[in-house]
């Protein structure tokens, strides 16, 4: 199995969530797409830790390909404190407008 | 003394610290005397200066500090060759403007005439500078006083006329800031006294050593030609020049008018020539061509002219073109007129002014077509008038003469056609003078300038000094010409 | 075309196609459903790559955690089909153009990138949670500690914005 | 008095003082007080002018220099002065017919407000200074000083009435006029001191300098100068501003506009007779010039009807004859000419001046007449004044001119016919002048009549006096045929005209041939004469017609005037007033503005892409990636 | 170290300080308290007192690279903080309740900003630009009942959390492409001749990420409605503290990963710089909120600054912290006068020079240190900015294109300077009693440092070679 497949897989995965940020307006499905990327890049990073563990650097050092899986650790750990703080200002937002259209408020502009 | 404090730095500092102690005065008397006086001073030291011109008191007229370090920059001003001469027109001038124009009152007196002595700081420096960085500096330090004193203090449309001053002249200085830093890469390294070392060098010196093939001076020299074009101005940069004198208030004109545009005149002839000698005379032709297009140009505007202050923006414009074509004509003698028309041309514009600003302040117009008779009521104001419009228009025996003869010969060797199409300026100048006399001053008096009267005493001293100094230089010049001989001889060796 | 191959090409599939109807369906409660059969799909994916913790996790963090609190906030403020606000079709258009496009320069970059970079598949220690944690525990560990100011800070966050006052 | 060359500075030096005082002390000056001192500096310098004469009389001349003017290494100027035979004979015309002046117009300015008359006489005493510098100067720049300095001072003397608008702008006009002539002269001064490097006299016209000039640029500067020569001197075409600068004060015009500023150009040309000699294109072009100018002039003076613009007329024709006689080489003739002219004209002005005087400033002749019988000696001196300008012998006017003529005749007759032509309608006009003012019955208006008185003193004094040299002024240069030796000026002036008298060609005429054309111009102006005394000595207004034709030209001065308001003034002002309204206001300016207009007008385009829509910011993002990438993976650098 | 430390320690207590002390007023104190020992700590580390180097021992395991560069940055940071807490700490009370909390979340971006200052692999790069960002989400959203709040915070959190995946995907294709397997960004084996693929695009992903935390064209879109709607006190924290670190990010970055095959990928950086200069200091001419106006000057200064990341070489060191003093101090400074008034119009300026002439005076040395007039520190920067650039060859007429933007700068920066000075006073829009004595001396000093590094700009950059 070629790394390019996986390359393949999860940009398509990452276009799709960009896609999903670009044509809809309700703010959580938005922030659902960035979950999206983010996981398209997960899936990346292990496909390529993979890709060096069977690289001949990895026989010198059996945890080589690790680093690649606790940034994903770290990625998921970041996702969720975003998702905290973001579905707080959602939150706040609906409270004051009750509306999650990401263009309903259009006050700042030009 | 040369130890303790050089001549350059006290022409600096007194006019920098009577500046910033006049912002805390809160009286306009105050303020006044202090700023007159410590012009005074500065005359004082600029007049002694003369007597030390020689070479074994260089270390009176030199200091040179390091500033910044791994720049290979240093505070580095002296007096020299036209350097003196400008310092000496800048100093002479202040005293006379402050005279004559002492009965005007200011609101807020204190930061106007701080912010003059600022400006006054700021000219000296431009013309004591030997480092490239330094020189910059000045150089946009004496413009923003006088943009403030502009929009201050200036004329109902003063704030457009003045940015637009401002931008014009900062986008030269600006792109003259790139041409330094590109010269700046090409000088080779220095050794400061104290024995560190610098990549490259900001001083004078090497920017006259640094190593630039023709095709870099070439338009290496448009950068810099642009910036002094328009501080001079030269056509077709020059449209800043007439508003800002319309609208200025007239003690900043005579500023503007008399040193500033010198400023550009000393920029070619420091910053400009001995840096670019492979540039220059490629394109002296160009530049003297521009500048006497400018000439005709802008006295033909002058002719046409209704607005007073316009008029004498125009034919400023027209002197200062032929001035800028003779430095390009590159000869002794033309240069040695520029050495001298630099300082007549500032002294008898700023006559113009003084009258121009009396008649205004008096009847509140400024326009030809309203003015009319004033001979009869003010008389003596008249005479002086006369004098310095002939001044003006290079009669002989008056200081302007002496230049104006100098370098008309000097392009005359440089080329015949470029002379006899410059010299056409002689006879315009002559005509858009002769009007604005006859219609300001002959005639009969109107009901505006029925009631105007003669010049006061401060007026009549500022006035009388001008007209001294126009008949002092114009029947013995010789040593102003002296003056200049150095500077002269070590362009001509370039 | 071995097992793996057939699984991979399965689950790709059924990434690609469930997170297409994660963005075009219309509810926001659909929306995420589909977003989780995704995050399983993936994890699907972690454990043909043979990151049997990461896919744990992700199921557990992901999957059961967050997507919760999505669904959580969702039904709190009861959202549903009619609550989505209207399109704006030519906007949506250029977006497809535009987010397609720029897949379509990024693949061919890769494209031209030749068969040497093979992918090991269910083999290696990497992934094992024993390794992992031995690594995040010991040169890891500065990270793992500064993460705790980004949990404070998203705390002290949730609490600023969120509390009633 | 041996050392008077010694102080030979006093003599310019006297008139400033006189100017100085007069000037500075206007307000404090009683009138007979100002005019006391400005004629008393004028005759100090008078006789010091006359014991100068005797000194370089007696053979000694000499040159001072007092102090640089400049002094670099390319050009080196000295305040020099140069006493010699030429400039002697100017200073005594100068200072002579000067005082005299002076005397006059004490008395004739009389009615003028004491400021405005110690401010006449000011100006009188600077002008007569910087005329002495012209003519004293060692230099072609100390003339050039003095060459300014009488422009200056005629401008101010026009403009004396300032209040008048059209007095200004004849004022304006003469100043302009003299400075295209001065444009011509510095150009020509450039020329010189580019190929000599000097401007003194001395080295000038040493072998040495002259050997450097090419033919092309003897005759290029030759001729530049002589540019300037016409604007000082009136000649075609910078002739037009002398007969309005007749709005002066009427001894301002006797003193400047007749007897001595307009002859500045001759004693240029006559100063750098050796550089006209060696260049006979430029003669040939002064001789021409000088000819028509001199005819069309006398034409024009013909049909003119204010007193003084006949007189006017007829000094731009005398002085046409003057640039024949410097164009024909006739050096001495012309500078005779200059002398004797001095006299007359003087006379002429003044004696016109008695005239309006008395007509309470009248000056259209056709309401003279008959004031024989009320003014006596201005009569009689205005007849003497006549003939000798109609150049009867043995009146100074016959030699000076009958001089000119044999020169030119001897060059080419076709010049001496026309010459004689022209000399036949001086007579004729000066005639038509002397009869429609003084013969005939008075038509003026009764209040104008009982008015009428004979003159002061103060004005018949200097009338006298310039009527006697008038007479016998001419005598100094009788022709040889006539006396042997008899012409002394010749004999005075032979140093500084030796050196082109060396290279000029020579023709002998036989004294046959001049006694006959001698003759004929006398005869020939003699009838003229008779003609016009007869034809106006009973001149009634009712039987001048309408002129027509040819005499309408004339009447309004061949449309000169008109011709250059045309072609010169008028595209001048518009075109100034394109580049005023178009280039400037729109051009230059606009495209300055318009700068500053599209940076604004961008600024309010750009905030649109600020729609302040996350969706849109995101697809902007997103093309900005694919830009990226695009340059980064498909542009090769 | 010490500094992240310290400023997550801080942090905390901040966080109890909300819990524990009632009164409003009393956190600002310890707030200054702390930024005064940070600052300290970090002078320590950087032995500027030659007490010999003081610091906490961590094993890191190299993924801090700490130097005197990255020290005197930080050193710069904590003093312009110190500078910001002494002007605007006043102003922060009035935000909300949780005054304890928004000094906690600055701390922690302070944090954020010590790590990004320091980091030494793409992890902790990651890690402490989100730890940067997140408490900025919140802060900008403080102001709960203002809807322009809400919108700012919404929009920044959307399109912050965009580019955080962006950036991740570029960490991961350089991981990628790097042959070891490694996150340490000296430790990016890029071969001879052009980039591999994977490298190229990490790169580019890179790229566009950073210049989004860095607000450069064409990433910039949040900025103006972000700074526009957050509160003025906390727009003048991002936009001065985090966008300067954002660049230090970005610069340490490059020259350390990519610098030896610049020539590869600085069309992309000539490109950004370009739009930059041309889009912020364009549409910063129309602006009538001065607010608003500096969002957007603050996109024109960034385009400057990208001329160190076109340049990497010693010029462009000095130059960036030059920079981040230059344009923090006068910004905070600028903003910290806004502050104080009640309409952000320029019109609200009219006049100042009359009523309050020293904080007119002021703000006009900092307008023009941002225009970058002699004397000024802006100035100095912008000229080292120059230099830095004009050393690449081949590419000058960049450095024209650039100043003659500077020239258009002036065009929006004197319209305040011409309001405060040459136009008459409405009505009074600066209210006395909130424009205390301490304040006016503190803006005092920071105008005349701003006159002393435009003078003497080597006690800055001096730092850097300590």
């Amino acid at each position: 199995m070629d790394i390019k497949y996986y390359i393949a897989l999860s940009l398509t995965l990452f276009s799709i969530g960009i896609v999903g940020v670009l044509t809809r307006r309700n703010a959580i499905i938005v922030f659902m797409c960035v979950e999206l990327m983010l996981n398209a890049v997960n899936l990346l990073l292990v496909a390529f830790s993979n890709m060096h563990a069977a690289s001949t650097a990895a026989k010198a050092l059996p945890t080589f390909a690790s680093d690649a899986q606790i940034f994903v650790f770290f990625i998921m750990i970041v996702a969720a404190a975003e998702v905290s703080v973001g579905l707080a200002i959602i939150v706040m937002l609906y409270r004051n407008t009750h509306s999650i259209d990401v263009n309903f408020l259009n006050r700042l502009k030009n | 003394m040369g130890t303790f404090i050089t001549f350059p730095e006290l022409l600096l500092w007194l006019p920098m610290f009577a500046g910033i102690f006049c912002f805390f005065i809160k009286s306009e008397t105050l303020a006044k005397n202090i700023a007159l006086l410590s012009s005074l001073l500065v005359l004082g030291v600029a007049l002694t200066t003369l007597c030390y011109t020689d070479a074994k008191y260089a270390s009176y007229n030199a200091v040179n500090y390091i500033w910044l370090r791994n720049l290979g920059s240093s505070f580095y001003i002296s007096l020299d060759g036209a350097g003196r001469i400008l310092t000496l027109l800048t100093a002479v001038s202040f005293p006379i403007i402050f005279i004559a124009t002492y009965k005007n009152s200011y609101k807020n007196a204190g930061a106007f005439f701080g912010l003059m002595m600022l400006a006054q700081c700021g000219l000296m420096g431009v013309f004591v500078a030997k480092d490239a960085l330094v020189f910059y500096f000045f150089w946009e330090l004496a413009l923003i006083p006088v943009y403030f004193l502009c929009s201050q203090w200036g004329g109902e449309k003063r704030i457009q006329a003045t940015f637009k001053f401002f931008v014009y002249t900062f986008v030269g200085s600006l792109l003259m800031l790139t041409g330094i830093i590109y010269v700046y890469l090409h000088t080779s390294p220095r050794l400061f006294e104290d024995g560190t070392q610098a990549l490259h060098s900001f001083g004078l010196q090497s920017f006259y050593n640094a190593t630039l093939t023709a095709g870099q001076q070439g338009w290496l020299f448009w950068l810099f030609f642009i910036a002094f074009a328009i501080k001079m101005p030269v056509f077709p940069f020059h449209t800043w020049q007439p508003d800002a004198y319309d609208q200025s208030p007239t003690p900043v004109t005579m500023v503007l008018s008399g040193i500033m545009v010198k400023m550009g005149l000393f920029g070619v002839i420091k910053w400009l020539i001995p840096i670019f000698p492979l540039a220059v005379p490629k394109f002296a032709n160009a530049v003297m061509i521009l500048s006497i297009i400018g000439i005709i140009y802008a006295s033909c505007i002058a002719m046409v002219q209704d607005n007073l202050k316009k008029l004498v923006a125009y034919s400023s414009i027209a002197h200062i073109g032929l001035m800028c074509a003779a430095i390009f004509a590159m000869n002794e003698i033309s240069l040695q007129g520029i050495m001298i028309q630099m300082f007549s041309h500032g002294i008898n514009i700023i006559g113009l002014w003084i009258v121009i600003e009396m008649i205004e302040k008096q009847t509140g117009v400024k326009n030809l077509s309203q003015l009319g008779g004033v001979a009869h009521k003010a008389p003596v104001l008249t005479i002086m008038l006369v004098i310095i419009a002939f001044a003006n228009i290079a009669l002989p025996l008056t200081n302007a003469f002496v230049g104006e003869f100098m370098m008309f010969a000097g392009i005359y060797k440089h080329n015949i056609w470029m002379a006899a199409v410059a010299g056409l300026s002689i006879i315009l100048a002559a005509v858009y003078t002769l009007n604005m006399i006859q219609k300001v001053f002959y005639g009969n008096t109107n009901s505006i300038t029925e009631n105007i009267t003669d010049i006061s005493l401060n007026e009549k001293l500022g006035l009388g000094l001008i007209v001294i100094m126009i008949f002092a230089f114009g029947v013995y010049p010789q040593p102003m010409i002296d003056l200049a001989k150095e500077a002269v001889v070590s362009l001509m060796v370039k | 075309m071995g097992i793996t191959t057939i699984s991979f090409i399965l689950l790709s599939l059924m990434a690609v196609a469930s997170s297409v109807m994660m963005i075009t369906s219309k509810s926001p409660v659909n929306s995420i459903l589909w977003l989780i059969v995704v995050f399983f799909a993936i994890s699907g994916h972690y454990i043909l790559l043979n990151a049997q913790f990461l896919a744990i996790v992700n199921i557990i963090v992901y999957a059961g955690a967050i997507m919760v609190l999505f669904l959580f906030v969702v039904m709190l403020m009861n959202l549903n089909a009619e609550s989505e606000p209207a399109k704006n079709h030519r906007l949506q258009f250029i977006g497809v153009i535009s987010g397609g496009s720029l897949l379509l320069v990024l693949l061919s970059a890769f494209m031209t990138v030749k068969n040497d970079h093979p992918v090991m598949l269910a083999g290696g220690n990497a992934g094992l949670i024993k390794t992992l944690g031995k690594v995040l525990f010991t040169d890891y560990v500065l990270p793992f500690e500064i993460s705790s100011v980004l949990f404070l800070s998203a705390m002290v966050g949730a609490v600023v914005i969120g509390k009633k006052d | 008095m041996n050392n008077v060359l010694q102080i030979v500075w006093l003599i310019p030096f006297l008139p400033l003082v006189g100017f100085l005082i007069t000037g500075l002390f206007r307000n404090n000056l009683s009138k007979s007080l100002s005019g006391f001192i400005a004629s008393a500096t004028i005759f100090g310098s008078f006789a010091l002018s006359i014991f100068v004469f005797l000194q370089v009389k007696s053979g000694n001349t000499h040159v001072a220099h007092y102090f640089n003017l400049l002094n670099i290494d390319s050009l080196k100027v000295g305040f020099d002065f140069k006493i010699d035979q030429l400039s002697t004979l100017f200073l005594l015309i100068i200072t002579g017919v000067g005082f005299l002046i002076h005397v006059y117009s004490t008395s004739y300015m009389h009615d003028e407000p004491s400021k405005d008359f110690a401010k006449y006489f000011s100006y009188l005493n600077l002008f007569v200074f910087s005329m002495l510098l012209l003519v004293m100067g060692g230099n072609y720049v100390i003339m050039f000083f003095g060459w300014e300095g009488v422009g200056l001072c005629s401008y101010l003397l026009i403009g004396y009435w300032f209040k008048n608008n059209d007095y200004t702008n004849a004022a304006k006009k003469a100043f302009i006029m003299n400075r295209i002539g001065d444009l011509g002269f510095l150009l020509g001064l450039f020329w010189l001191i580019s190929k000599v490097g000097t401007v003194s006299y001395d080295e000038v016209f040493s072998a040495a300098s002259l050997a450097k000039l090419t033919t092309t640029d003897i005759t290029g500067i030759t001729a530049l100068f002589f540019v300037g020569a016409c604007g000082k001197s009136a000649q075609i075409p910078l002739y037009t501003w002398l007969p309005d600068a007749m709005a002066g004060p009427t001894p301002v015009s006797a003193l400047i506009h007749a007897a001595t500023m307009v002859t500045a150009g001759i004693y240029m040309i006559a100063r750098s007779n050796i550089l006209y000699t060696m260049a006979p294109a430029t003669q040939n072009v002064v001789a021409i010039v000088g000819l028509t100018t001199a005819i069309v002039a006398a034409t024009i003076a013909i049909k003119q009807n204010d007193i003084k613009k006949v007189l006017a007329y007829s000094t731009v024709s005398q002085l046409g004859y003057m640039f024949l006689g410097l164009g024909v080489g006739a050096y001495t003739g012309a500078v005779f000419h200059v002398m004797t002219h001095a006299f007359f004209k003087a006379l002429l002005f003044l004696g016109a001046g008695s005239v309006i005087h008395a007509m309470s400033g009248e000056q259209d002749m056709r309401n003279m007449g008959g004031l024989k019988k009320y003014m006596s000696i201005t009569n009689i001196t205005f007849l003497l004044g006549c003939i000798a300008i109609a150049g009867m012998p043995p009146f100074s006017g016959f030699f000076s001119k009958d001089e000119i003529l044999a020169a030119a005749f001897s060059k080419n007759p076709i010049l001496w016919g026309v010459g004689v032509l022209g000399a036949m309608m001086t007579a004729f006009y000066m005639f038509r002048l002397y009869a429609m003012t003084f013969l005939g019955k008075f038509r003026g208006t009764h209040e104008q009549e009982h008015h009428l008185h004979e003159s002061p003193k103060a004005i018949t004094f200097p009338l006298i006096v310039l009527a006697i040299l008038a007479v016998v002024g001419g005598w100094i240069g009788i022709p040889e045929i006539f006396l042997h030796g008899g012409h002394q000026l010749e004999a005075f002036l032979k140093p500084v005209f030796a050196q082109s008298n060396a290279i000029a060609v020579k023709h002998e005429m036989s004294h046959s041939t001049e006694f006959l054309i001698m003759g004929v111009s006398v005869v020939a102006a003699l009838a003229s004469l008779l003609f016009g005394l007869k034809k106006f000595s009973t001149y009634k207004k009712e039987d001048d017609v309408a002129a027509s034709g040819l005499g309408k030209v004339l009447e309004n001065k061949w449309y000169f005037d008109e011709l250059y308001n045309t072609i010169i003034t008028q595209p001048l002002k518009s075109l100034s007033l394109f580049f005023n309204n178009i280039i400037e206001k729109k051009g230059i300016d606009g495209l300055v503005n318009g700068t500053g207009k599209f940076v604004n007008y961008g600024s309010r385009q750009l905030r649109w892409l600020q729609s302040g829509q996350v969706g849109a910011y995101v697809l902007l993002m997103v093309i900005g990636m694919l830009l990226l990438f695009i340059i980064q993976l498909f542009i090769k650098n | 170290m010490n500094a992240i430390l310290l400023s997550g320690i801080w942090g905390v207590l901040m966080m109890f300080s909300g819990v524990f002390i009632k009164s409003k007023t009393t956190p600002k104190y310890l707030a200054i308290l702390g930024i005064l020992i940070l600052f300290i700590a970090n002078a320590c580390e950087l032995d500027a007192f030659n007490l010999g180097v003081m610091q906490f021992s961590i094993d890191t395991k190299e993924m801090l690279n700490i130097n005197s560069f990255n020290l005197s940055f930080l050193a710069i940071v904590f003093a312009c903080t110190l500078l910001y807490f002494l002007l605007s700490a006043r102003d922060v009370e009035k935000v909300g309740e949780h005054v304890g909390e928004y000094f906690a979340l600055i701390f922690f971006v302070l944090c954020g900003v010590s790590i990004v200052a320091t980091y030494n692999t793409l992890l902790l790069l990651f890690l402490g630009i989100e730890i940067m960002s997140i408490p900025l989400y919140i802060l900008t959203g403080s102001d709960k009942r203002n809807l322009k709040s809400n919108e700012a915070s919404l929009k920044y959190f959307l399109m912050g959390a965009f580019s955080t995946g962006i950036l991740l995907m570029g960490i991961a294709f350089i991981y990628g492409g790097n042959p070891n397997g490694s996150f340490f960004i000296n430790n990016i084996q890029l071969g001879e001749g052009p980039m591999p693929a994977m490298i190229a695009v990490g790169l580019v992903f890179m790229i566009i990420a950073l210049s989004f935390k860095v607000s450069a064209a064409p990433f910039h879109f949040w900025t103006p409605d972000v700074y526009d709607g957050a509160p003025t006190v906390f727009t003048s924290f991002m936009s001065t503290i985090v966008k300067v670190a954002g660049f230090f990010a970005f610069v340490r970055l490059f020259e350390n990963s990519f610098g030896r095959v610049q020539g590869q990928w600085i069309n992309l950086i000539v490109f950004i710089t370009v739009l930059t200069l041309f889009i912020g200091n364009i549409t910063a001419v129309f602006q009538q909120s001065v607010k608003r106006m500096l969002a957007y000057s603050s996109i024109a200064q960034a385009g400057f600054m990208m001329l160190a990341v076109f340049a990497l070489n010693d010029r462009a060191r000095e130059g960036l912290l030059l920079y981040s003093a230059a344009y923090s101090i006068a910004t905070i400074g600028i903003f910290a006068v806004l502050i104080k008034m009640k309409d952000y119009t320029i019109e609200g300026f009219n006049g100042l020079g009359k009523t309050n002439p020293l904080l007119a005076l002021c703000t006009t040395i900092f307008l023009l240190s941002l225009t970058g007039i002699p004397l000024t520190a802006g100035f100095q920067s912008k000229f080292f900015m120059l230099m830095a650039a004009a050393e690449v060859t081949g590419k000058f007429w960049l450095i024209i294109v650039a100043v003659i933007f500077a020239a258009i700068s002036a065009y929006y920066y004197f319209r305040v300077i011409q309001a405060m000075y040459f136009k008459e006073a409405i009505e009074n829009n600066i209210e006395e009693n909130e424009v205390s004595t301490s304040f006016k001396i503190v803006l005092a000093i920071a105008a005349f440092l701003i006159i002393a590094i435009g003078i003497y700009p080597e006690f800055v950059v001096g730092w850097m070679y300590h």
